[in-house]
Parts: C-alpha cells; structure tokens; sequence
C-alpha cells in the first residue's frame, strides 16, 4: 500500500533499462582471477565492478571446481566463505545469479565468483567445499527458489515450511501473495473504515465474503 | 501481678488436664514463627541480592518492601491454577504437598533455648517434641522431601519437568549420603541423636563440634546448599537451562514449591547450628552455671544466640547465591559422589580418631 | 568429552533417544530460537536447528526504499548493536556511489562502533554469565552498558537504535561535555572489567564449565565461516578491522585477541580482551580527534550507476557484510545481509556435538546471537 | 485401648496399600502406594516404640529404596502397561503361598506370648526433667547410638550381613532385567 504512494510521489526516475540488468565500471584483476580465468578458460569470464572488487563469472559446469580449486590451491587459500547469496534478474537471459565471496585469512585477499542460471535450473552445491554455505544456500533456495543440487538438506530456513512463493523474488509482491487481492478490491484502495460502527463491520464483512 | 499469676495457674491446670492442648499451642506457635520466617527470608534474599547486584529490591510494598511477602502470596493464591491436560492430575496435585510438609515436620525435634522456668518452678520446653532420635527423624524426614520433586516432575507431562525432577532426584541422592555422614560424625561426637543432647554435649565440652568436625562441617555446608537446590547446585531449577521440576505449575501450587525451598533453607540453617555451632549455647559464657542463677535471662538469650547463628548461616547461603555460576550436570554428580562422599568418610575416621584419643 | 561413555551405555543397556524441544520460548536461545535436540541422557546426540521466527523480510523491504530510507532499518537486526549495522549499510552505499568521508567523520564514527561494540560485549557478558547461572553478572554487565546509552542519547538523541550516520559523514559534532564524559565513563569502566574478570575468570566453577566446552578446531571454524571473536576464540586472526580495513582504523593502534582452544572459555576471553581493546581505541580517537568538516558531499538522490559492492564491516558478533546490487535508480535493486549470527549459528551444530544440555546453553551464549540478525 | 484402637487403623491402612501396590494398573500408582505403605509401617513400628528402626524404616526404604524405585519406573520405557495382564496362572499359586503364610503366622501368632501391647506403648513415654544438670546422663538410656550398633554388630550380625547379599543379588538382577536381549 505505501509503496504505491510511494512511486507515484517520487521525483520521474530514469526509466529503468529494459534489456536487462549488466554491471557497469570497470574490469578489476587480482592474481586470483587471473590465475582462474587461465585455469578454466571458456568457462570464465570477467565482470565489470564498481568498486574494484575482483569478479569472476564461471559457468555452473565448472563451479564447484572452480571453487575448490580457489580454496585450496597453495597460490589462493581462499579458505573463507564470507558470503553467498542469490540475485533474481528477470529481465535477463539468464534470470538468477548466485554469488560467492570468498576471503582467503591467510591471503588477507577477497574475490567473487558469479554463476548464471536459467530459471528452474539447479545450482552445484558447494557444501562439500565449505560446510558454511548450508545454510547460506538454504537461505537462497528458501528467498530466492534456487534449488541446489547435491545439497544434503534443502529445506526452507526462514519461512515457514508450508509457505508458498519464494519472497526474494522479483515478482512476489511486497505485500505478500494477498496484496494484489487486497489492492483489487472493489474499494480500491485501501480506505479507513467508516466512524459508524455497524457499517465498517459490514464492510468487513463484505470484504471477506468477496475473498 | 499476682492476678496474672493466677490467671496463669487456672490456664495451666487446664493445659495440664489435656496435655494434647500443650503440643496444640507449641506446634501453633512453631509453625507461626517458621511461615514468618521463611515468608521475611524470600524478603530478605531479594533485598539482599538487590545490594549485591546494585540495585534496589522490592522496596514498595510496605516501609522498606516489609510487606512483599505478603503480596507475593496473595498475588500466588489469585493467579489461576493450572493443570496441564497432559498430566497426571492427581499426582499433578499431589506433589507440591509432599514437597511442602517434610521441612516443617522436621522442625518438630529442634530445641530452640534451655527451658524456660515459671515462677511456680514449673519448666517449659522450647520444642514441640525432643525425641530421642531426632538427628534420625530429621534425616528421615528430609529424604522425603525429594518425592515431591519426582512426582511433580513425572506427572506434568512435560520433558522440561521431568529433566529437572530426574536432575533433582538424583542430586539429592548424591549429596544426602554426604550430608547424611557429616551429622553421622556430630552424633559421633555428641553419642546420642537427640539435637538437645548435642548441644548439651557441646556445652560440656566446653568448644563447639565444629572444631573437631571442620571436614564435617564444609561438607555439611556444601552439601546441604546441593539439599537445598540453590545455586551452585540449583540444577534441577536452572532458570536458564532447564527451567526445572514446577516448570508447569503455577499459582498457588507453585507457590508450595517455593515455600518448601525456603523452608528447607530456614530448616538447614536452623540444623547447622544446633549440630556444628553450638546451638543455643552463648559464646564464651559459661551457660550452665548461669542458668542456675537466671534461668529465665539465659534461656532468652540463648534463643536470640540461636537466631543470630541460623541468621549467618542464611546469609552465607544467600551470599553464596548471589556469587558463583552454576555448575553442569555431571560436574555436580562427580562432586558428590567422588569427591564429598570420601571426603565425609575419611572425616569419620578423623572424628572417631578424635573421639579415641583426644578426648579420653 | 567423554563421548564413549553414552555409547558404552548404549550398548550394554536398552535406552531410547528423547526428543526435547529447546524454544522457541526459551530463556537460553536468547530471543525465538528453536533446538530439537535429540537426546542419550543429558547427552546431545543431533541438533537441528529451526530459525526465522523473527523474520521480517528486512532484504526485500529494502528493494522498495531509497537508499538513505533503508539505513534505520537495518539497526534492527543486531539491535544491540545498532551503529555497527548502520555502519555497515552506510559504507556499503558510500562504496557503491563512491563518496569521500571527511576524516573527522570517520574519526567519529570509530568512537561510536566502538562504543557500541562495548555494550554489545557486555550485554553478551551480562547474559551469558547468566546463561551459566552466575546472576548478579547480569546486573553487572546492564549497569555498564547503561552509560554508554546515555552518551548514545546525548548525542544521537536516541539510545537503542540510534540510526547513528547518515550515508557521507556524520550528522552533528559531539555536544558539550560528551568527550569528558565518554572519557570518565572509559576510566571508570577499565578496572570494572578487572573486576569480573576477577569474578569469573579464575572461578573454579566457571572454568569447569567452560572450558574444553564447545570445542571447535581452526579448520572447521574456518570451514563453517565463523567471524568475530566466535572465530577469534579458535585462534584464527580475522578481524575485519585489521584484514579488510575500512573507516579509520588502519589510523589507530590495537591488538586483536586470539584464543587456543576454540572453547566457550577462549571465546570469553577474546570478548573481554577485546573490551579492553575497544576502550584502547577509542580513548585514541579522542585525542587525536582532527579537526574539519563532518558531512560529506552526499547527494540529495542517490543514484547508483548499475554494479555490485559488497562492503563488511567488523560487527560486534563478527562480519557483518552489505552486498547491494544497483540497477541505476535510487532503491537497491537487490540488498543482501551477512548476518554474522546466522552464520555462526550454524557452527553450533558442530559445537555442540556430544555436549550437554547445560553445555549446549552455554554455547548459544558464546556464540552470541541476536535471534533479529539471525531472521532478518 | 486407644492403642489397640490405632494399631488396628494403622494396620487396616497397610494392607489397603498393600493391596493397591498389586491391584493398581498404572506402575507409578503402585509405587506411590508403596511409598504410604512404608511410611504407615514406620508409623506402626512408632506406636510400639521402635523409634530407632521407624526412623530407619522411614529413611532407608521411604527416602532411598523408594526413590530409585520411583526414578525406575518413572525413567523407563513403560509403554507395555497397557498389553500386560494382571492376573494370570501364577496368581492362584500366589494365593495359596500367602494362605499358607497367613496360616502359620496366625498359628505363631495366637500360639505364642507377647508382653501387652499397652505396656510396651507405655514403656517409650519417659519423662525427662532438668535435663541442663544431668552432664550428659543420656548415655545411658537405651537408644542412644552406642547401644543400637553394639546390638546391630553383635545379636543382629548374622541377619545384617545376610540383608547386604540380598541386596547385591538385587542390584544384579536388576542389572541382567535391563540388559538388551543378545
């Protein structure tokens, strides 16, 4: 409801590009990307970042490899899991991008590492890499529907487990799965009830038998 | 005066006519002065731990909060009685009276001063019934109190209670053998079970049993706060973990089981005394030749040396509440059972030395 | 451990495992956290973990609100430590649009996270002492933190949630007499640690029930991702201050405490040193507090040209790290927490593996959870 | 009279316990029973005068056998309550075992010389006065601690010793009964 308000009150924002989402900046290059890019060659490619942060796409074939060799190659140690997280692009080809930050504590080094996926298209699982990612890719599949493959036990984490819809998503609603219901009403919008007591009861009422 | 006098001899001779009305007015005046006392010792610790915590205590209720205890209770007797339909309801209603009678039974054999004398020479005790086996009554006594606890726990329900009945169970019974053996070495000492004679014992000997029982009376110490469920041992409450036995009680039931734990606080340090500090002998006078002189001033007296020992026994407790975390499980079996247990016994074997070739 | 003994048990005598339901409304899971714990005895034998009970969507809220909207907000995920978020989200979106931060702004806020970082630590104290049953601890670790609240109100105006800085800088120099007083409270406070350090540290009771408790090794508290001193305890050097600097505290001169062992024991310890540590750091900040300008050069509309940032920062429970992803406009296109207490959640199952039910509450105390950080 | 009186209730109350304890389905109730049934049997070695072996009574099979009885049966899978039966062919060999038992003791009973039961009632109720002068003259009254053992380790040596092999047959019973099946 306030997020309507919301976009009709803000200032005309740029229309926002249709074809999709691409990072812009510029291409930032540590010796572990490189070494990757040169490792899997074809199956890597760099992306562009705004803030220098070395990243690397690599296609899902070779992920879990990719990031094995990252952890434990003597050259990388990137030991750490820091973070893993899902991104919905529907506007792209490829409509979800998982994302890994790994940090290597003896390093002191960062990079990223990017898959694309299809819709409806299982990720590698990378629980056997890092123990730390069970939950993190829990966390994805239950916000963001990915589904991992090999994951030893992919439940819902957050949500409860009968929920339905997957909230991250880019076209789940805010309000959650009823807020377009509630929107279409025949009110409208979302009015204050009538000072009368009978009357705002009957409009309760009506509300509910028209759900 | 003399008027008062007669009044007095007409209300004796009737007392005399049924002497039932004696132990009727002896235990009424008891149980009185214990309820009060364990009503004003839940005051007591609370204010206390609000000066070790920096902070104030309950402090409204009444000049200086005197009258909580009394809101507490009521505030227990409104609330709504709860049986959980998982339970078993009689022994769900039955427990907290098991908990609740064994430390007030017990103080039936304390002997609280040297009888009080009348001017017609007649003497009163202060004890309802000083029975010959009172060291053994209040061990049996207090080994039923542990029942309360298991059934409470068992007929909840409810996993939580029973862990803390299954704990408390066997905390008590780890630590009732110590306990029981640290007095075993008083009785030693004193040859008789009888609490007067023990403090008459110590009075004779002229230095108090804790002397020759020092082992005796740490581990009388230790394990009766592991009796009394308090912290370092409150396990089978532990707020934090566990939550304990009376997890599904509320109300007054619960309140049973409340009043019970400060009863047994009061009991135990009313017990302390009497076995390792002297009872209701005062420090550094001779008592007996005095009483020969003012019965009535010594008897007085030694009731208030009485209180003041219990009192600093309660406080040591409390302190000791207010003081250390608590410990685990297994810790606390281990304790009992490896290192008290031989300890209290080598303490035997001390005292018995003692008793052999000290004391010819 | 003695991890053979129930299995010894097991083998002799016929037991059944129990199922005990630990919260969601339990006192030890410090807020809506849920353990089935399967049972041998007292023994733990499986944990399963339920979380979210807490969870209010806070991620995709943030896709609906423009970038300096969003910032009070995420106080509420670690609401004890609600300047150390706000700092997170705050860097993050300066990363993202490139912004300088006036060096006196920067100064400030270390004061500030450190400050908070300080009462987070003691309330950790506060309930985990409890947590382990030594109650009058409890009193001791709010008093302490009660200060800090106040310098909080002084000068943020408010005390929980203060939503500290605004995205470039900070808002309003310190007022009158707070420097003074943040200094009083400092010196007060350095022998009050000693004193429950005292208390506890050398306690018999507190060592037996700490140490050798939740014992997790470097490589796997590596593995599971663990930050802050959950990791710090298990000896490994990672402190987002020191590894992946950000702010001003390359400027300043501190030690990170490492623990041995890896138990709840090692984790207290690094908690309390880090207090110290914390103290050390501020009290540097306020000598040598530079002079300047406060706010930066923010843009009244914040639009992010399309790109990724991931910023972390040291929270008081580990990293706490903002990965935004922008897609031109002013709202994040998609935002995304690493809560530390999720993640070191996780490593509970590893911990807790043959503990006892007393351990297992012990352990929850030294991770240090705050149950809104772990939903979201 | 009023003693005799008060024997008989109390003896009455046993033997209803007694019989709960057999005739109670629930494992727990049975226990419970037993639990009032030995304090009510301390109660009856009290109106005799057998203070000492009522507070051992009280102690010993109340406060410590009673319990881990309790924790037994409360800490045990118990779920086979419901299939078991109460009565079955072993009931009727336990009814002529107690007759004859009945029998002979009722022959001893009837058949022997007992001091009058109001007598020994009598005979515990001892009036104690100025006991501040008497020096620790209780040492010489009967039961003290020192008379019981020398009793105990004396007359009784022979049952005491035999009552601890009973015991530790039990404790392997017990044992062997929890035992899993090999």
């Amino acid at each position: 409801m306030a997020d309507e308000k919301e976009t009709t009150a803000a200032p005309a924002a740029p229309a926002p590009p249709k074809k999709g989402w691409e990072p812009t900046g510029e291409i930032a290059e540590s010796d572990a990307s490189k070494a990757l890019l040169e490792k899997f060659a074809g199956f890597a490619a760099p992306v562009k970042n705004l803030a220098k942060e070395p990243t690397v796409m690599v296609k899902k074939e070779k992920l879990v490899e990719a990031l094995e060799y990252l952890k434990s190659d003597p050259q990388h140690l990137f030991d750490y899991l820091s973070d893993m997280t899902a991104v919905h692009y529907p506007d792209n080809d490829k409509k979800i991008m998982t994302v890994y930050h790994l940090y290597s504590t003896s390093r002191k080094d960062s990079i990223r590492v990017k898959c694309e996926l299809d819709e409806g298209e299982a990720c590698p699982t990378c629980v056997g890499v890092w123990p730390a990612a069970n939950w993190m890719e829990r966390e994805a599949f239950d916000l963001m529907g990915v589904a991992f493959e090999g994951h030893p036990d992919l439940r819902r984490i957050l949500m409860p487990d009968e929920w339905e819809g997957h909230p991250l998503r880019k076209e789940y609603p805010l309000g959650g799965p009823q807020e377009e219901e509630i929107r279409s009403n025949k009110y409208g919008k979302p009015q204050l009830l009538p000072d009368d007591l009978e009357e705002a009861r009957k409009i309760i009422e009506e509300g509910r038998n028209e759900r | 005066m003399d008027t008062l006098l007669n009044l007095w001899s007409t209300i004796e001779s009737w007392m005399l006519a049924f002497p039932v009305v004696i132990y009727l007015v002896k235990i009424g005046i008891l149980l009185g002065c214990v309820f009060a006392v364990v009503a004003y010792i839940t005051l007591a610790e609370r204010r206390l731990l609000g000066f070790y915590q920096s902070r104030l205590g309950p402090n409204r209720v009444g000049p200086l909060g005197l009258i909580q205890p009394v809101a507490d209770g009521l505030k227990c007797f409104l609330k709504e009685d709860i049986v959980p339909l998982n339970s078993n309801p009689l022994l769900f209603r039955l427990a907290p009276v098991f908990a609740f009678f064994p430390p007030f039974a017990g103080f039936a054999v304390f002997t609280f001063a040297l009888p009080w004398v009348m001017p017609n020479g007649r003497t009163y005790h202060y004890s309802v019934a000083d029975v010959d086996l009172g060291v053994l009554f209040i061990m049996a006594i207090s080994s039923l109190g542990i029942f309360g606890l298991i059934l409470a726990g068992w007929s909840s329900g409810s996993k939580y209670p029973l862990f803390g009945s299954l704990r408390s169970a066997s905390q008590m019974l780890a630590y009732e053998v110590p306990l029981t053996l640290s007095v075993i070495s008083v009785v030693m000492m004193a040859g008789s079970f009888r609490l007067s004679d023990i403090v008459a014992a110590q009075q004779a000997y002229k230095f108090y049993f804790f002397i020759p029982c020092i082992i005796g009376f740490v581990v009388y110490f230790i394990s009766s706060v592991a009796e009394m469920n308090r912290t370092p041992f409150d396990l089978p409450e532990g707020e934090s973990e566990i939550i304990g036995f009376h997890t599904e009680y509320s109300g007054m039931r619960f309140a049973f089981f409340f009043v019970a734990e400060y009863a047994n606080v009061v009991f135990i340090s009313m017990l302390a005394p009497a076995l390792f500090l002297g009872g209701y002998d005062i420090p550094f006078v001779n008592d007996l030749a005095l009483y020969g002189a003012h019965p009535n001033i010594v008897s007085i007296l030694g009731v208030c040396s009485y209180a003041a020992k219990s009192t600093i026994f309660a406080l040591f407790v409390i302190w000791v509440r207010a003081t250390f975390p608590r410990y685990r499980y297994d810790q606390l079996l281990k304790i009992g059972w490896l290192v008290l247990l031989p300890i209290a016994l080598a303490n035997l074997f001390v005292v018995a030395g003692i008793k052999l070739f000290l004391l010819k | 451990m003695n991890a053979e003994k129930p299995s010894y048990m097991r083998e002799v005598l016929e037991t059944r495992e129990m199922e005990l339901n630990m919260g969601p409304q339990h006192p030890a899971t410090h807020g809506v956290y849920r353990a089935i714990l399967t049972l041998d005895g007292e023994r733990i034998m499986k944990l399963n973990s339920v979380v979210g009970y807490l969870h209010r969507g806070i991620e995709k809220w943030a896709e609906y609100r423009t970038y300096q909207q969003g910032v009070p907000i995420y106080d509420r995920l670690d609401y004890l430590g609600a300047v150390l978020n706000n700092h997170g989200i705050v860097g993050a979106v300066e990363k993202l649009l490139q912004l300088e931060v006036p060096r006196k702004a920067e100064y400030q806020r270390v004061i500030c996270d450190e400050l908070q970082r300080l009462a987070s630590h003691l309330m950790w104290f506060a309930t985990h002492a409890l947590d382990i049953g030594a109650m009058s601890v409890l009193f001791y670790g709010v008093r302490e933190r009660e200060p800090i609240m106040d310098l909080f109100e002084a000068h943020f105006g408010q005390r929980l949630l203060p939503n500290a800085y605004p995205i470039g800088g900070c808002r309003l120099d310190f007022p009158k007499g707070w420097t003074e007083a943040c200094r009083k409270f400092l010196k007060a406070l350095k022998p009050r640690i000693d004193d429950y350090e005292t208390l506890l540290t050398g306690n018999r009771m507190w060592r037996q029930r700490t140490i050798g408790v939740g014992v997790i090794s470097k490589e796997d508290a590596i593995a599971y991702g663990l930050s802050g001193p959950t990791l710090r305890g298990s000896g490994v050097c990672f402190d987002v201050r020191r590894s992946i600097p950000y702010s001003a505290y390359p400027e300043f001169d501190f030690e990170i405490p490492l623990g041995t062992n890896g138990d709840v024991f090692d984790r207290y310890l690094c908690r309390m040193k880090e207090m110290r540590q914390s103290i050390r750091i501020i009290e540097q900040a306020l000598d040598g507090m530079p002079e300047g300008d406060l706010k930066g050069k923010a843009p009244k509309i914040m639009r992010a040209p399309m790109g990724e940032v991931y910023f972390t920062v040291e929270a008081a429970k580990g990293q706490l790290g903002y990965y935004i992803v922008s897609d031109g406009t002013d709202k994040p296109y998609r935002l995304h927490i690493k809560s530390p207490s999720f993640i070191n959640l996780q490593g509970l199952n590893r911990m807790s593996e043959g503990a006892l039910i007393a351990d297992m509450v012990a352990i929850i105390g030294s991770i240090d959870i705050v149950l809104g950080e772990v939903d979201r | 009279m009023m003693m005799t009186v008060l024997l008989i209730i109390v003896g009455a109350l046993i033997a209803l316990f007694a019989i709960g304890v057999v005739s109670f389905k629930h494992p727990v109730a049975s226990a419970v029973s037993l639990l009032v049934g030995f304090l009510l049997v301390g109660v009856f070695y009290l109106l005799y005068g057998a203070e000492f072996v009522a507070a051992v009574q009280v102690m010993v099979y109340a406060g410590g056998i009673m319990v881990l009885y309790l924790m037994g049966v409360l800490f045990t899978d118990n779920e086979w309550i419901h299939v078991t039966r109460q009565t079955h062919l072993q009931a009727w060999i336990g009814l002529v075992l107690i007759l004859a038992f009945f029998a002979f003791f009722g022959h001893k009973l009837f058949h022997s010389e007992y001091p009058a039961i109001e007598n020994v009632a009598s005979q515990t109720v001892v009036q104690k006065e100025n006991k501040a002068e008497e020096k620790l003259g209780y040492l010489k009254r009967e039961t003290n601690p020192r008379s019981v053992s020398v009793k105990l380790f004396s007359d009784y040596l022979i049952p005491f010793e035999a009552a601890s092999v009973l015991l530790t047959v039990a404790v392997v019973g017990g044992i062997f009964l929890a035992k899993k099946e090999v």
